[in-house]
């Protein structure tokens, strides 16, 4: 048998490949070009880091208890705004994953209303939030449920959909209806990525809160913008050390929770 | 045969454990309506205002002055592609060392979450105070501050997804002997392509929109003219810059939706 | 377009059943109150109706706020009551006045070592920055002075290579200081208040920086409120505030114990406003 | 007597190039026990999937127990195709989710929304689902994760699936594939058994001739997308067997390997011990 | 003779208390064909992952080649594992890649990182890959993406993958279970001629005890985690096979079944067709 060159991947997909390199690099070059980065500059600067970053370590204790009060504000409202969020995200998610959608054009609006929704700057929701319901944590909850779905709704289809086909053929081929594919096959299935996402979501809520702060919500977002504000950057560490430490809590607690669900109960 | 006129359970467990779940949720859910003082009643009323208020003073979008904006946008695009292009490598990275299927270390494993963790907890205005400190305003700061941001996002991420590839395909490759970066580049990469570039994109789209961030770090683009127009009451102007945005992002996911069809 | 206001009963037939304040963190005046427990208790008592209060965040918010009537009295910056008066109808209410305020006002500032620039003639041909097009201390006001003072067109001046070189926007105050310690830019307008404290902050040494000019002075900001109030409680609440001497109080949000709440004169703000017209800033907000 | 279900012209076309089916026309009575046999490749899954719209064919009319099946949609879709149970090549359970409500999934048709959420499943379900996993061997793995379990007792519990959904017709794509010759017999001899007692079409993918002689009451030959054989299993030939299996791939490689090795197909020899036992009938 | 791999005691544990393997000891000699069988759920599948340590065994010792196995690690466990060859019950390739790079995968162990990066393997690999696929009968579907085939033709794939990495010994678990008779016979014969060309060990899990007997030049009988037959093929009667896979599990259901349906299993009976083709030897 003569046998000259022998290709590993086909004539094609090798061309598509290059074009595919080529493209993103002259992407990344035309950008680079674009925005005109002054890296002398920036390699000059470096040797500023010590410096700034000694005089942000700095600690101011006294503002703990009114900082782990204001997290409460902040915890009830981004949980509130969680459970509401998941609820209504787990639903149109599955309305919106192309591998499960019931219409693809409901998939595709929804997809689209959320890529909206997104975009929107919290200022705007605030703006419309505030002329509607007034100040306050209802005012608050509202701006960051929107947020909450859009973000879990994105996240959620991303799962669904790599969650794969097999297992949805096999409920449909018993007749089990759309609801019971969703509830019975894959909501098992996602639930592990759902639960990362929740709590990214999570923290993302409390991230948020300090944006909040334009629509007269409280909590250790206000807290930490007026530590910004007076240039108080021993508070400002505080409170970011606090979140921190409280998040990687979370963190680190619901990535055993998923590893418990992953590999059973044993 | 066992007597099966009994009551047959579909767990062997107890089924407390999930009713306790559920009562603590519910006590949570109590409580914070309690404590944050949320009335159900006045979102109700508010709802038809809330649609109201969009449309009596955000329509119609203005849409003259779409010119001036197009060194912005430009600006914009630039920096999320730069930082996109960026952060989805080095998320990749730390991506890989946080999942379980690719990391058999623990404690680094740990260091790399908590890494990712602290990049993404602390708020944008932080990060762009320091990185101000330390460099001064400008793009570089500009692309410093969105690729922070997006790691945090980008890494979990991909963790995720690389979590979720089955075990059993990379078992072939370990069978062949095939070493660990063979088995991450044959095995773990190729079925990770596809959710790479879910997330890659969706961190493109966080890119243009957290450019009110690069504002914040004096390095312009688009996200500060829709603040500073609403500051202004220019509701119109700001909405036609929202069109705007959103419309590169769907314009991106359609092209690459288009590309990722003929290319992949 | 009252809102909950219609509904209450309060001591007369239409007062409404509480009013609602709002306390703006200002960029201008970051000392922003955290603790305003005895002002809200005492309007409450004097004024016999409960009273809630908010912090806001953006002046925007808190005018479209007033103009659905969901709140009723908040602390204004001058463009901002001229805009919550086109919009929401408000009227001013009380400032806080003493002989020992501090003078408010926004510095032109430049690098400590920077020989060619000594006034804010020298400027010309520089690259400079202000804060946002929204702020008044940080745009409006030193715009307002560089109008008045050297005759520009006010349209043209963000334009480069009309005045200055380059004009960049920070988007905040230390942002401005920053750059021109750094020498990302010549010259910058800043809030002069703070100048201490953000060199402090960064960490950086006050010959660093020096001040080659001013605006006029900025007046504080005062309370404002909704027109369409009844106008025995807009009196009644006006009284309350008068009657509030908590020096502690002023001592802490007003930098001195001696300040006082005054009923704001109808043409407190004129002088502003007439600057603000001279820039045409006033434009987007009729 | 009516067919349960008549076949059209099936044609499936995957991708551009690939014809998978190529036009099949069949009908299937009710009672029959069908076994498909085919080379690799030849399109028995695809076949079969087309017939409960696991896939929906190209071209082509099926008509199941008197309705459209190619073109109904929605409930009245998931009503024909509670009536139409399957068994997979790869099980295709939820891992996560233990044994017996992996069984019950095939009652969810029949079930109250309301009730399934909470796993209120009606008594004689759960019974007839244990019943069933006793039957086949894995009474002790009944709260056992689904992927927890060995290829063949994974393989067993989807066929637990299907039957529970008690259906008219019963669709397998290789469901022996993965199990033991005894377990294999068992479930041959329990399709075939229920097949009978309930007038139960059954409709089944085997690799194996000697089985699909042993149990079928019908045999399909598919090769390369077409219908080549269809019969009794008496009609089925060394010679035609032959021609089935002998298709281009194998062919080529039969040309090859038989010169060197003396391989005959589809031809008896030797005493190789079978371990298939006896028919009733 | 040396044995090419001899394990001692070998025990695993899954959780808490499923006990697959049961305490093994056995030795593997050059050149042996080895078949393992066994009743759905004996600990076969686990006792083949164990031997490459794809599991961790609880207990026991493994010698290949002369290395201590089960304290291998990092290059150490690859190299040896590098001359483990082993085909998979679920193909296990990966599925967005094409066929020839699943194939070429073989050779990922003897190939430099950077050289694997852009698919620079070398000609005789290439060409080996490509006669293997050939030999199979795959040639058309080299550049097909691997989730694209059927069943059939990707375990195909995964054969030629292990067998292009050259192994000293080859493990299989259910090789032969989707795929067609002649394919099947085409794999087991080729197996089996590989492995007496090159002194190959072969351990190869199956259930159709009729090709065991056929290819085997050893049985293995396993039950419950434990070896309970050992020896040549011609050995290993009818009553030895009925007590191999009358285990717990199907006993039950046999005793059942075989009441209401007369079936006697482990005992040949009625002419059923086979399609095993003749020997060589
Ligand atoms: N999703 C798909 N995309 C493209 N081609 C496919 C797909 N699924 C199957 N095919 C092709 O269609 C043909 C028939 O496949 P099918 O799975 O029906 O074969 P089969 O008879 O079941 O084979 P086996 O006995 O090996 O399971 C094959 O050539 C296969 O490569
Ligand atoms: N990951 C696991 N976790 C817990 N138990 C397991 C796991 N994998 C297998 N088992 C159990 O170990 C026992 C042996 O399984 P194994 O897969 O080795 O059987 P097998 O002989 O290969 O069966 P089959 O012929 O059906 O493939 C079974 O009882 C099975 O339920
Ligand atoms: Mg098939
Ligand atoms: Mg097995």
């Amino acid at each position: 048998m003569e046998m000259n060159y022998i290709r590993v991947t086909s004539k094609g997909s090798i061309w598509k490949m290059i074009l595919l390199v080529a493209a993103l690099v002259s992407i990344f070059v035309l950008a680079a070009m674009l925005i005109n980065l002054n890296l002398e500059q920036f390699f000059a600067r470096l040797e500023n880091v010590p410096g700034v970053l000694n005089s942000m370590m700095a600690i101011d204790a006294s503002i703990i208890p009114a900082a782990l009060l204001e997290l409460v504000t902040s915890l009830s409202l981004a949980f509130l705004a969680l459970v509401v969020g998941v609820f209504l995200a787990i639903i149109l998610s599955f309305l919106a994953a192309s591998n499960i959608t019931p219409n693809n054009f409901l998939s595709s609006f929804i997809k689209g209303s959320f890529a909206v929704i997104r975009s929107i700057p919290s200022l705007v929701w605030g703006l419309m939030v505030i002329a509607s319901l007034g100040f306050g944590n209802t005012s608050g909850f509202i701006a960051m449920l929107f947020s909450a779905i859009a973000y879990l709704v994105k996240m959620f289809t991303g799962s669904i959909e790599d969650a794969g086909y097999d297992v949805i053929e096999a409920m449909r081929s018993t007749g089990a209806s759309w609801f019971n594919i969703v509830y019975h096959g894959l909501l098992p299935l996602c639930i592990t990525s759902f639960v990362a996402w929740i709590t990214v979501r999570f923290e993302g809520n409390i991230s948020e809160s300090i944006s909040l702060g334009i629509i007269g919500v409280g909590g250790i977002g206000l807290l930490l913008t007026q530590a910004i504000g007076t240039y108080n950057y021993a508070q400002t560490t505080t409170i970011v050390i606090i979140i921190c430490s409280f998040m990687l809590i979370i963190e680190f607690l619901m990535t055993r929770i998923k590893s418990k669900i992953t590999h059973g109960s044993r | 045969m066992s007597n099966l006129n009994q009551k047959i359970k579909l767990d062997q467990e107890d089924s407390k454990k999930p009713l306790l779940i559920a009562a603590l949720i519910c006590a949570t859910i109590l409580f914070s309506v309690i404590y944050l003082k949320i009335s159900m009643i006045d979102m109700m009323m508010g709802l038809p205002n809330f649609i109201l208020f969009f449309f009596q003073n955000f329509f119609p979008p203005s849409l003259e002055n779409v010119q001036q904006y197009i060194p912005a946008v430009l600006d914009t695009i630039g920096y999320a592609v730069i930082a996109t292009f960026l952060s989805s490598i080095l998320a990749l990275i730390l991506g890989i060392l946080i999942s379980e299927n690719t990391n058999k270390f623990k404690s680094i494993r740990m260091i790399c979450r908590a890494l990712v963790s602290v990049m993404r907890n602390i708020p944008f205005v932080i990060w762009g105070a320091l990185l101000v400190y330390i460099f001064g305003l400008g793009g570089i700061v500009g692309v410093l501050a969105l690729i922070f941001v997006t790691i945090g996002f980008l890494g979990k991420s991909y963790a995720e997804s690389i979590d979720e590839i089955s075990g059993e395909k990379l078992e072939a490759l370990r069978a062949n002997g095939a070493s660990y970066f063979q088995i991450l580049l044959h095995g773990v990469l190729p079925q990770f392509v596809p959710s790479w570039i879910n997330w890659t994109l969706f961190s493109f789209e966080i890119n243009v929109r957290a450019s009110v961030v690069l504002g914040l770090v004096g390095a312009g683009g688009i996200g500060v003219l829709i603040d500073t127009n609403i500051n202004l009451f220019n509701y119109g102007e700001a909405l036609g810059i929202i069109i705007v945005i959103v419309s590169i992002i769907l314009l991106t996911e359609f092209v690459t939706n288009t590309l990722r069809k003929k290319l992949i | 377009k009252t809102g909950e206001a219609s509904s209450g009963k309060g001591e007369n037939g239409d007062w409404p059943e509480e009013i609602a304040i709002v306390q703006m963190p200002n960029e201008d005046n970051p000392n922003s109150p955290t603790l305003h427990t005895q002002l809200r208790e005492h309007i409450a008592e004097e004024v016999g109706i409960d009273v809630v209060e908010y912090q806001g965040g953006s002046y925007a918010v808190g005018i479209e706020a007033m103009a659905s009537g969901n709140i009723d009295v908040m602390l204004a910056s001058p463009m901002s009551y001229y805009q919550a008066q086109k919009k929401a109808g408000a009227e001013l209410l009380v400032t806080p006045q003493a002989d020992d305020i501090p003078e408010y006002y926004t510095s032109f500032i430049t690098q400590g070592d920077n020989d060619d620039i000594n006034s804010i003639e020298d400027l010309e041909g520089k690259n400079f920055a202000f804060v946002n097009a929204a702020s008044s201390s940080g745009y409006l006001y030193p715009k307002g002075t560089l109008v008045q003072e050297l005759d520009l067109d006010p349209a043209l001046i963000e334009q480069s290579g009309y005045f200055f070189e380059n004009v960049t926007f920070t988007e905040s105050h230390p942002n401005s200081l920053m750059g021109v310690a750094m020498g990302d830019f010549d010259a910058a307008a800043v809030v002069n208040g703070q100048i201490d404290q953000m060199l402090e902050a960064a960490d950086l040494n006050p010959d660093d920086i020096k001040i080659i000019g001013r605006t006029q002075s900025i007046p504080d900001a005062s309370y404002i409120i909704r027109g369409d109030m009844p106008e025995d409680l807009k009196q009644a609440i006006e009284d309350a505030f008068v009657s509030f001497e908590d020096e502690e109080y002023f001592a802490a949000l007003h930098q001195t114990p001696n300040a006082r709440f005054y009923p704001t004169e109808n043409n407190y703000y004129e002088e502003t406003i007439e600057m603000l017209e001279t820039i045409n800033a006033l434009e987007g907000a009729e | 007597m009516e067919p349960l279900l008549s076949i059209k012209d099936l044609v499936k076309v995957y991708g551009k190039s690939t014809r998978a089916l190529n036009g099949i026309s069949i009908d299937f009575y009710p009672g029959e026990f069908i076994v498909v046999i085919g080379p690799s490749g030849a399109g028995k899954s695809t076949f079969i999937r087309c017939i409960n719209r696991l896939i929906d064919s190209t071209e082509g009319n099926l008509v199941f127990d008197g309705d459209n099946l190619e073109k109904a949609s929605g409930s009245k879709l998931r009503k024909e195709r509670s009536k139409i149970g399957m068994i997979f090549q790869h099980y295709n359970l939820i891992g996560r989710t233990n044994v017996i409500k992996n069984v019950l999934h095939g009652r969810l048709h029949d079930t109250p929304l309301y009730k399934s959420i909470f796993g209120f499943f009606k008594h004689e379900d759960k019974k007839e689902a244990v019943e069933l996993l006793e039957k086949v061997g894995l009474k002790d793995q009944i709260y056992k994760r689904a992927d927890e379990l060995s290829g063949g007792q994974m393989q067993r519990v989807g066929i637990c699936r299907a039957l529970l959904q008690r259906p008219k017709l019963l669709l397998a794509d290789e469901p022996i594939a993965s199990l033991d010759p005894i377990s294999a017999n068992i479930v041959m001899e329990q399709l075939h058994n229920i097949s009978k007692e309930k007038k139960l079409t059954c409709i089944v993918n085997l690799h194996q001739v000697d089985y699909a002689k042993k149990y079928a009451s019908r045999i399909v030959g598919i090769k390369k997308g077409r219908v080549v054989f269809d019969g009794k299993p008496a009609e089925l030939s060394d010679k035609i067997i032959r021609s089935i299996y002998e298709g281009k791939e194998s062919q080529m490689t039969l040309q090859n390997d038989a010169a060197q090795t003396g391989i005959s197909t589809g031809v008896k020899e030797g005493p190789a011990l079978q371990l298939t036992g006896g028919q009733k009938a």
